[in-house]
């Protein structure tokens, strides 16, 4: 075992673990804060697969505002959370079916993949400039770039105006 | 002389060939040597904190027309220890009802998220934790954990006050991450890199704060509301919530929040200095690194005094003008000075130096004169307004 | 230094070790004599009504999603700001065209009064 | 070493537990706590791809961000319709909200 097989394989049980307390625990609050923990994973091996711009900003925009804003959400929502009852609804075992038949179909299509079994290469220069370059350059992902401002508009007037709404 | 250079090249070039004669894998010496660096890079970090205790208690006694500690040690210096050996035998209560994990974890969090920031602040020539290449979204990344241990610790201690105070603690703080990462941009924009190290390398001929004054005063300001710090200290007022979120810790885990608080003040005045003042550049710090570190230092402790005398000097103000003064005043405006910044720096890049600078400054201040004008007027216009209907209200 | 996240995450772990050591210290040396007087909610010698976990402010809200969007908006001003220099000025347009629309947003919630403490 | 199979292993199990989140999670924030979990797997599987193919391409990671911002414009408003829901109905419970259902 390798280093880095040791870290992949503690992150994965960190997300892993994590995730299952997400969809398992009663306490609203204590999902979102081990969702938070979900999300410190996942920025641990986007450092592990060097994307460190998306390592960062998973911190900084899930745990720094999504997380938060889930926390509050529960808070506001809070009166009639009856911890004590469950909170899964009736059709839970049709969901946990199908959630396990997702998986053994997703394993099999990882199973028919002809590159599964590929190694990293070298990183080409520098993956942060050349991010920030495609990001913004006119024959690269520029109107991405736009849309998304266009988009995230369309996302601060609306919920602004519903969540305001008297 | 090559340790007067180049000291942690030194250090470490020693200690790698002592462990290897030793007989010790290459990987382990590194990362032993690498554990060594950090242990004693984070202990002598906490000794400043302590040493903060004890400037912080002087500075707002003197402040206050006190004499402040001058029992323990020469001009009291020694009184910090006393002080800590109290916090640690004090008994430490966890009240009924609380969340127990997330209340323990709430002060290791609120700490731990002011020494993280340590990691990519360059001390000196050479002398740095990581030349990390997204120090400044890190350091973003890392108030985001701070906010996440305050809105922890007042949910956690099942008591309305630390709730409503985490509440407000935590508007605050998110409100004015806004400004604070508009202002980060600037000097991203100047020297096209986000690494601590190359901005602070940028700045050997002229300080940014002569290329962008607004630019670092957007900073402070944002600073100072992030730090939670008077005239943005509303998420602790004695009179209406008693003392905020970390209302029900006692003994070391409040410890640690003030630690950390102390630690944060400080480390935003190192950050004000390496992103505007120059960091560590003087005279002879190229190439004497400790010199470099010894004004790093200064600088952080002026801007660490800046602070705390705007602390001490303003008062308090109301949760609806701090979120109107950040929504409606300080979020356009630095918008806007982020765009005329990226304009001229791109229409000035092949300009000789002075005229850069010059070009800089001057847009610099025809914002800031423009601002204020706008201001002027608008509070004329209001002035005007308000008598016009007061007559109209007498009847 | 090949790869700086090996040190950033020894940082990171030696960072969170040494405020849980300090919290192990204090809890080994300090006494622990619990009464339930003690051990109640601190509300200034009165009497806790109910729960604390109590709804708070509409409002805050608000506030929280002004920020959830125009810290994203940031994140992609990031890159923006790393290419400008190597790039023709056309980009520094498309740049300010990004931020006009946002703040086009938020002007047009600050004139419908949402930003308003009320 | 790591090869790309197990980043999609981890990510495949992640997007599952998601998925049951989503289908049996009576309220409706854990439901978007459910759908988060299903964006990250689709994140990690992104830049894990990108990382494995021609890393010259800034597809994979372009992409990703995208993604952030999907997510964070899909919480602001679903947030916001739940907030805006609980005011009038009073429940947050998706059983509950039958207004359609005739």
């Amino acid at each position: 075992m390798t280093a880095e097989q040791i870290i992949f394989f503690l992150t994965a049980a960190l997300i892993l673990i994590s995730a299952l307390m997400v969809v398992t625990t009663r306490n609203l609050v204590h999902a979102a804060l081990w969702l938070i923990a979900v999300l410190f994973g996942a920025a641990v091996l986007f450092a592990t697969l060097d994307a460190s711009f998306l390592a960062v900003v998973q911190i900084v925009v899930y745990i720094g505002a999504i997380a938060i804003l889930f926390i509050f959400a529960v808070m506001l929502t809070r009166r009639n959370l009856l911890d004590k009852v469950s909170q899964t609804n009736a059709g839970w075992p049709w969901a946990a079916g199908i959630s396990v038949a997702a998986f053994a179909g997703l394993v099999f299509l990882v199973g028919q993949m002809h590159n599964a079994g590929a190694q990293k290469g070298e990183v080409s220069g520098d993956p942060l400039m050349a991010l920030s370059t495609a990001l913004v350059s006119p024959d690269a992902y520029v109107l991405a770039f736009e849309v998304a401002s266009i988009m995230l508009l369309a996302a601060l007037v609306g919920a602004v105006y519903i969540a305001n709404r008297k | 002389m090559e340790f007067l250079t180049d000291p942690i090249k030194v250090v470490y070039d020693w200690l790698l060939e002592l462990f290897l004669g030793w007989g010790w894998a290459d990987w382990v010496a590194v990362l032993v040597i690498y554990l060594l660096g950090i242990v004693l890079f984070i202990s002598a970090v906490m000794v400043l904190d302590i040493l903060l205790v004890w400037v912080e208690r002087k500075v707002v006694a003197r402040f206050q027309d006190r004499l402040g500690p001058n029992r323990v040690g020469p001009f009291g210096l020694f009184q910090p220890f006393p002080d800590i050996i109290k916090l640690i035998l004090k008994e430490d209560i966890t009240p009924e009802g609380a969340d127990r994990v997330v209340f323990n974890l709430a002060p290791i969090l609120s700490l731990g998220s002011v020494l993280f920031l340590w990691a990519v602040v360059p001390l000196a020539s050479r002398i740095y934790g990581v030349d990390l290449n997204v120090a400044l979204l890190y350091i973003v990344a890392a108030g985001a954990i701070g906010t996440l241990s305050i809105i922890m610790a007042g949910w956690a201690s099942n008591n309305k006050y630390a709730l409503l105070g985490a509440y407000r603690m935590v508007a605050n703080m998110i409100s004015y991450e806004i400004p604070m990462v508009v202002a980060l941009l600037i000097p991203t924009v100047l020297v096209g890199s986000m690494s601590f190290v190359a901005i602070t390398e940028a700045q050997a001929n002229y300080w940014f704060v002569l290329v962008s004054p607004l630019g670092a005063l957007i900073f402070l300001v944002a600073a100072i509301a992030e730090l939670g710090r008077s005239p943005f200290d509303l998420n602790e007022g004695e009179s209406e919530i008693v003392s905020g979120y970390h209302i029900e810790y006692s003994g070391m885990k409040f410890g640690l929040f003030y630690a950390g608080e102390l630690l944060h003040a400080f480390t935003f005045g190192g950050f004000i200095a390496a992103l505007f003042f120059g960091g560590w550049h003087g005279p002879w710090a190229e190439q004497y690194p400790l010199l470099g570190a010894f004004y790093f230092v200064v600088k952080a402790m002026l801007g660490y005094w800046v602070i705390m005398w705007v602390k001490y000097t303003v008062p308090r103000i109301r949760i609806d003008h701090m979120l109107a003064f950040n929504w409606k005043f300080l979020t356009p405006l630095a918008f806007i000075l982020l765009m005329v910044t990226a304009v001229t720096h791109r229409v000035l890049l092949d300009a000789p130096t002075w005229l850069y600078i010059s070009g800089m400054f001057l847009s610099n201040v025809l914002l800031a004169w423009i601002t204020v004008e706008g201001l002027r007027m608008q509070a004329r216009r209001k002035r005007e307004a308000d008598v016009s209907a007061e007559p109209a209200a007498a009847d | 230094m090949e790869n700086p996240w090996i040190y950033l995450g020894l940082f990171l772990v030696v960072g969170t070790i040494i405020p849980i050591a300090a919290i192990v210290m204090a809890a080994i040396l300090a006494p622990r004599k619990p009464n339930p007087i003690k051990l109640s909610t601190y509300e200034c010698g009165m009497e806790t009504v109910g729960d604390s976990w109590v709804q708070f402010k509409a409002q805050y809200y608000v506030f929280a999603l002004a920020f959830l969007i125009f810290d994203v908006e940031t994140v992609f001003l990031f890159p923006w700001a790393l290419s400008l220099n190597m790039m023709p000025l056309f980009v520094a347009v498309e740049g300010i065209i990004f931020i006009l629309i946002l703040l086009a947003g938020l002007y047009y919630i600050w004139q419908k009064g949402m930003l308003d403490w009320v | 070493m790591v090869p790309l199979s197990w980043y999609i292993f981890l990510s495949a199990a992640l997007f599952s537990i998601g998925l049951y989140g989503v289908l049996a999670r009576k309220n409706v924030i854990a439901i978007l706590l459910g759908v988060e979990l299903m964006l990250n797997a689709a994140n990690i599987n992104l830049v894990a791809f990108w990382r494995y193919g021609n890393t010259a391409l800034m597809g994979g990671q372009v992409f990703s961000i995208i993604v952030f911002a999907v997510a964070a414009a899909e919480v602001a408003v679903g947030l916001a319709l739940v907030i805006a829901i609980y005011r009038t109905r009073k429940t947050v419970i998706a059983d509950e909200l039958d207004l359609m259902k005739w």
